[in-house]
């Protein structure tokens, strides 16, 4: 009987995965066809490395380094800010919340995730944009800042609940021998849970890049699109922003449609690159 | 530095980030309430929207119970396949090759744009399988959207239940499965539902992937899996994209908070309750 | 009931299961431009309140409910939708060009009304002091860059920076403003393209130093908030748009593909008649009597 | 009568090899014992006979054969079901005492509650549970003490009716008096189970089991009855090892 | 001299009362034995010296003084320090070998990295460890066998110099060759230390320990010089449990 139920079991498994990665493998290859049409009419070298977006005028002037580089900037600079405070307010979890406390805060936190991205953009544009105005004195207060900071606060509860799952875990374990030793916690902390939670921290920055990069509607309402080269305090336009920007209008099947495919293709491109990189900082960790 | 000093330095990171975090939440929290909490009434959760423009007066109750259908289909789908994914990962698959493919289909995923992954869901879904503007073409669109999520996160939780307990199950010469079901999955059962929590959460924020495979500026409360439904995030995007009322939109953020909260909370009590019986 | 389209989209079929209507389709669908999409759904939603079944709105009818869905992804999706048959009308806030008509084939375009885009300010911008009017050279030198600061436009004004917002570049109401007020000039590499017209308005109410073209409608909703100015000393009037003489609009359109189903001709009616004009103006667009 | 033959059997982590050439038959219905000092390759031996190895990703090369077929011919739960094992680490699973028993034999498809009450009372009487947490069989099983909880796990590795025990230092946790009782109950079983024990206690050995193995460094040193290899050892090596209680 | 003082004693967890009216004084510099059987309460005692037991959540009433004050008045750190414990299951760090004994050291202030190495292996010698572990200081923890694992975990507690050593059946896993390795340390460590070690191996009581105590059910029955008790007890139950051995 559970003979039976196991063998059915792991076939079930396997086809679902086999299903779970062929419909992923589908939305590449959808992505792909819909780029290719473009790359057939403008190089891959040409669009990758031209600064000018300018759909209005020849094929020629659609290109995005500018905005690849808007986007690493962006996702790099919210990483940046949401690392260290997830990775800080985790361990504050782990050491400080128990039981029930510890799910109600998680829960509150999770809570972040769900607001809607229309949302952060807006109370971004209201207050962030509005803060850099005032306060840096700046003519607009859309900027690859403003962006990042929305998109830390945006990352920040994938980031304390994938750190704080495994770093619960390894505080319980060793807690009792490290207290034994008259350690205070806080050097357990430290030297115990922090380094042994590298994986966790790793899988959430994994998360997190992918949320980062892939953000659209939140950090379009607070870096004013321009595709010209980022600087902190100047506007930028990311991939996705460009692609939720100009989507809606384009004609369809237009050089400028598939233009928007291609640099999604592009975007995913550079997430596997980031994720190969990763990778091998996963290995080198293991050994 | 001697260490009492660093990990004095440490603490007050660790405190310095609780608070930027608390202070965030606090903010964000309490600006959308402040800014939505006038419009908020009886009448505005439980009646349709009215007005010209359609949203300036009257209620979402069809957003809301679209929302909440939505991302329902979307934890089922997406939970389903993750989960197995992830367990095929941990339990099944010895290939480190496979492995490590899975793994990078499945990062890549994370971050094709929502809006993206609405016109894939439009052009498999709506287009070629002819499911419609549906429930549930909205439904797997967002499933899509949330499924690397769930498999990351639940890949992960499962490759830390202890090897030593389930060597001791193995070693009772008890399936995988059995395995799987009796022991592994009661250990995690509340890491995981605090993940598709999460996802779930997303899915219910997300308006890009179903603006075009789903959502409709009106429609009643959905009777069938084909019918086209209003959410809550796009009722959103419609009144802050077209500035019909801001009041409205903020409004609608807190109902939608105020939704996720009392699901965090049921999904709590879920991992709470069953204590061992006596 | 006769007259069925050549191409009977197959996502009416799951609420048609009813037993005489396999040709009646109850539902009607719309997707397209986010600008005319509210517009379309007070409609319908005021129509469907008053009628509730099609056999109220014509005894030839079979009493079923009326069903009219409006979403809203660009007019670019609105054209997409109706060549796929995923929508039976596609809305858009642009004209349609010439080679979507040739792709839909047969064509049946509807023009509902017209939004005009002003060049407002914030009512804080002193320029309002000196002047309430611009030429169409002043407003393209704003926007390609070739004034930078408010000082260069009028010397009295204070040294600083002008904040330009405009729609992206390849939507509609771009269009429309390159056409008719920038020419070959090319607008500023680093102007603000705002998502949405809510957000290009909120932009400028916002921000003191801000010029941008808001949509005609919006500025009547938000009035005060934001000043529109006078082009060429013609101000943006409904009566002006009407006749022509302020230049920067663009058309609201309804486009299907093949002839109309009697219901979809009811509810169009229903759309260009006194009643369906007046929710058009309402909202802040003018009419196309 | 062998039920389970080694033959020119090596165990690798890795590249490592942890156990060379073993050469080994185990007599039915007797315990045998295994020796040898900490990190010798004790745990890994017996890892190999219910082919847990593999799970914990090691290999490896030679024959084995139980009850004259090559083990990798059977199932692995199959093997599992039939080579029990309790390890050296109490390992309770997160759950009731109550489920702990009845884990297995459930999936074995005993589904009569009044039969599976029977096991669990049965098997803590065996390792001397009973009296101690009869009041209490829905507590956590984590939280009892450690040699409950090896003594628990012991009943548990029983549910199964496994044809021959593993046992990886059973008795590490538990004092003397529980000792004794183990070790007069796998006496009894010895009547019908094949016993193999890993200790690190001598007199444990001497007292309970008909054969004896010596392992050093992955190697099989001496492998005869208990009696000659406590009283007469062959190799010199096993003879110091033996001494060493003393010294 | 009475190094500690425990004065009636009572020690809960949640409302289940575990220890029960405790006197007891232990001497300094002596090696001070605790046994009785699985569950009786001994692991709980050791737990309640060095204030582990209001981490696991239990409770204490009554009094116990180090050196003349009374715990609560230490800081709960210093008193860990002062008293180190090793556990039954051997429980390292997930970290390197060498991080793991360089752990406690670098938190009290020993920053020399020529200073840390050789506490390092100072202590590994002392434990037995190093001539296994030399090569490879800076592998996982994890991945040395479970009686290493026990070696590594007493190396660790000595790394603070605590003037207590609790230890809590630390040679369960331990191979006799090992064990006595360790018993003689201990001899050798008492003449600076106080040692109090748990054990369900009386003779190992008997061999090492210059007193015993003897626990049943939360009680202590007996406590006295360990002569005494092995060959002269006075409660009938220490004798019962004494002769168990033979049993
Ligand atoms: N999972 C593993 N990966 C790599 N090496 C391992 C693993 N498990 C054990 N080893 C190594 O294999 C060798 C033998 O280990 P094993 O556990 O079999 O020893 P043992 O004789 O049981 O020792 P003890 O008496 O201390 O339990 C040791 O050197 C150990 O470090
Ligand atoms: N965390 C806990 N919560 C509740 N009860 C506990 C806890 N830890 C131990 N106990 C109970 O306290 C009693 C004494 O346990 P303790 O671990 O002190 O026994 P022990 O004498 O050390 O036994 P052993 O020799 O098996 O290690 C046991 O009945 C046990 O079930
Ligand atoms: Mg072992
Ligand atoms: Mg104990
Ligand atoms: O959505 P649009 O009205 O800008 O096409």
């Amino acid at each position: 009987m559970y003979k039976f139920l196991d063998k059915a079991f792991s076939i079930i498994i396997k086809l679902l995965t086999l299903f779970s990665l062929l419909l992923l493998a589908f939305i590449i290859i959808f992505i792909f066809k819909e780029s290719l049409v473009f790359f057939k009419e403008v190089s891959v070298l040409k669009f990758l490395t031209g600064r000018t977006w300018n759909p209005l005028m020849s094929p020629d002037k659609l290109s995005i380094l500018n905005i690849i580089l808007g986007t690493l900037y962006i996702s790099l600079v919210g990483i940046s800010i949401a690392l260290p405070i997830g990775v800080g307010s985790a361990m504050l979890l782990s050491r400080y919340a128990k039981g029930r406390k510890r799910a109600m805060i998680r829960g509150i936190i999770d809570i972040l995730a769900g607001i809607p991205s229309v949302v952060y953009g807006f109370i971004g544009l209201l207050v962030l944009v509005k803060l850099f105005e005032k306060k840096l004195d700046l003519p607009a207060g859309e900027s690859v800042l403003a962006g990042g900071i929305l998109l830390g606060i945006m990352v920040l509860p994938y980031i304390i609940s994938t750190c704080d799952e495994t770093m619960e875990k390894v505080y319980e374990y060793n807690l009792t021998s490290s207290q034994a030793l008259g350690v205070s916690n806080d050097y357990f902390l430290r030297k115990v849970v922090l380094p042994n939670s590298k994986k966790g921290i790793i899988a959430a920055t994994v998360l997190a890049l992918g949320r980062a990069m892939g953000e659209t509607m939140a950090v379009m309402m607070v870096i004013g699109n321009a595709p010209i080269t980022p600087k902190l305090l100047g506007k930028a336009q990311t991939i996705p922003s460009l692609i939720a920007l100009e989507m809606g209008m384009a004609e369809v099947g237009s050089l400028h449609y598939h233009a928007l495919f291609a640099s999604g293709f592009v975007l995913m491109g550079m997430l596997l690159i980031i994720n190969v990189i990763i990778f091998y900082v996963k290995k080198s960790i293991d050994m | 530095m001697n260490e009492k000093l660093k990990s004095t330095l440490f603490k007050l990171w660790m405190i310095f980030s609780g608070i930027i975090v608390f202070s965030s939440i606090v903010f964000i929290f309490v600006y959308i309430i402040k800014n939505g909490i006038r419009e908020i009434n009886l009448e505005f959760i439980f009646s349709n929207p009215k007005g010209i423009p359609l949203g300036t007066e009257g209620g979402i109750f069809p957003a809301i119970v679209g929302s909440l259908l939505l991302m329902l289909i979307a934890c089922i789908f997406a939970t389903v396949l993750a989960l197995s994914t992830a367990v095929y990962v941990v339990l099944y698959c010895e290939s480190k090759r496979i492995e490590s493919i899975v793994h990078i289909i499945v990062q890549c995923m994370a971050g094709v744009p929502s809006i993206v992954l609405g016109l894939f869901g439009y052009t498999l879904l709506v287009a070629n399988l002819k499911l419609g503007r549906s429930l549930l073409s909205g439904g797997i669109t967002l499933g899509v959207m949330i499924f690397p999520f769930i498999e990351v996160r639940a890949e992960k939780i499962l490759r830390e239940v202890s090897a030593s307990i389930i060597n001791s199950s193995y070693a009772l010469g008890v399936s995988k499965a059995y395995t799987f079901f009796k022991l592994v999955l009661p250990i995690c059962k509340g890491d995981i539902i605090s993940a598709v929590t999460l996802a779930g959460g997303f899915a219910m924020g997300a308006a890009a992937p179903i603006i075009l495979t789903g959502a409709v500026i009106f429609a009643p409360i959905p009777k069938s899996l084909s019918s086209p439904v209003m959410a809550l995030p796009f009722h959103l995007y419609i009144l802050t994209g077209e500035g019909i009322s801001l009041e409205k939109a903020y409004a609608t953020a807190l109902v939608l908070i105020m939704l996720l909260f009392i699901i965090n909370i049921l999904a709590l009590a879920l991992t709470f309750r069953r204590k061992e019986p006596s | 009931s006769s007259n069925t389209p050549p191409t009977a989209p197959a996502e009416g079929d799951s609420v048609n299961t009813g037993e005489e209507a396999n040709t009646f389709k109850a539902q009607i669908t719309f997707n397209g431009s986010s600008t005319l999409a509210p517009v379309i759904s007070a409609i319908a939603t005021d129509f469907i309140e008053g009628y509730t079944t099609w056999d109220k709105v014509d005894s030839s009818f079979p009493e079923k409910n009326i069903a009219i869905y409006v979403s809203a992804g660009g007019s670019g999706a609105g054209v997409k939708a109706v060549l796929e048959d995923t929508s039976d009308f596609g809305m858009l806030a642009r004209e349609i060009k010439d080679e979507e008509l040739e792709k839909i084939g047969d064509a049946k375009v509807f023009k509902l009304g017209i939004d005009a885009l002003t060049v407002s300010v914030n009512p804080e911008n002193p320029i309002l002091q000196i002047k309430d009017d611009l030429t169409t050279e002043e407003v393209r030198k704003i926007f390609s860059g070739e004034y930078k600061y408010w000082d260069e436009v009028e010397s009295s004004l204070p040294h600083r920076e002008i904040v330009v917002v405009i729609r992206d570049l390849s939507g509609g109401a771009h269009e429309v403003f390159q056409k008719n007020v920038m020419g070959d000039a090319q607008i500023r590499e680093d102007a603000i393209q705002s998502p949405s017209m809510g957000a290009l308005v909120t932009k400028v109410i916002e921000n003191k130093d801000a010029i941008g073209y808001a949509s005609f409608g919006m500025v009547n909703q938000n009035a005060g908030k934001l000043v529109p100015l006078k082009v060429d000393g013609v101000e943006p009037t409904e009566e002006n748009i009407v006749n022509g003489s302020y230049k920067i609009s663009r058309p609201l359109i309804a486009v299907k593909r093949g002839e109309l189903t009697p219901e979809q001709k009811a509810f169009m009616d229903a759309v260009t008649s006194e009643e369906g004009l007046e929710i058009i103006e309402k909202m802040g667009f003018v009419p196309v009597r | 009568m062998d039920i389970i033959e080694l033959d020119s059997l090596n165990a690798y982590y890795g590249d490592k090899k942890i156990l060379n050439n073993i050469n080994m038959k185990i007599k039915k219905n007797k315990i045998t014992a295994i020796i040898g000092p900490s990190g010798c390759g004790k745990s890994t031996l017996l890892s190999v006979l219910n082919r847990m190895l593999e799970e914990n990703g090691g290999s490896t090369r030679g024959n084995i054969a139980f009850k004259g077929k090559d083990i990798s011919s059977y199932d692995k739960e199959e093997i599992r079901k039939k080579i029990g094992i309790v390890f050296q680490k109490p390992t309770p699973f997160p759950m009731s005492i109550y489920k702990n028993l009845t884990y297995a034999p459930i999936y074995y498809g005993t589904r009569d509650k009044k039969k599976l009450e029977e096991i669990v009372q049965d098997k803590l009487k065996v390792s001397g549970l009973f009296e101690e947490v009869k009041q209490d069989l829905g507590m956590s099983a984590l939280k009892l003490s450690g040699g409950q909880q090896q003594r628990l796990c012991i009943a548990r590795a029983l549910t199964v009716d496994p044809e021959v025990l593993l046992l990886d230092e059973p008795c590490s946790a538990l004092d003397i008096k529980n000792t004794a009782h183990i070790e007069e109950m796998l006496l009894r079983l010895s009547q019908e189970y094949t016993i193999i024990i890993v200790t690190h206690n001598l007199s444990q050995a001497k007292r309970i089991s008909d054969y004896t193995a010596f392992i050093l460094d992955g190697e099989l040193i001496e492998y005869d009855e208990t009696e000659k290899i406590f009283n007469n050892p062959e190799d010199n090596r096993t003879k110091e090892y033996i001494e060493g209680i003393y010294g």
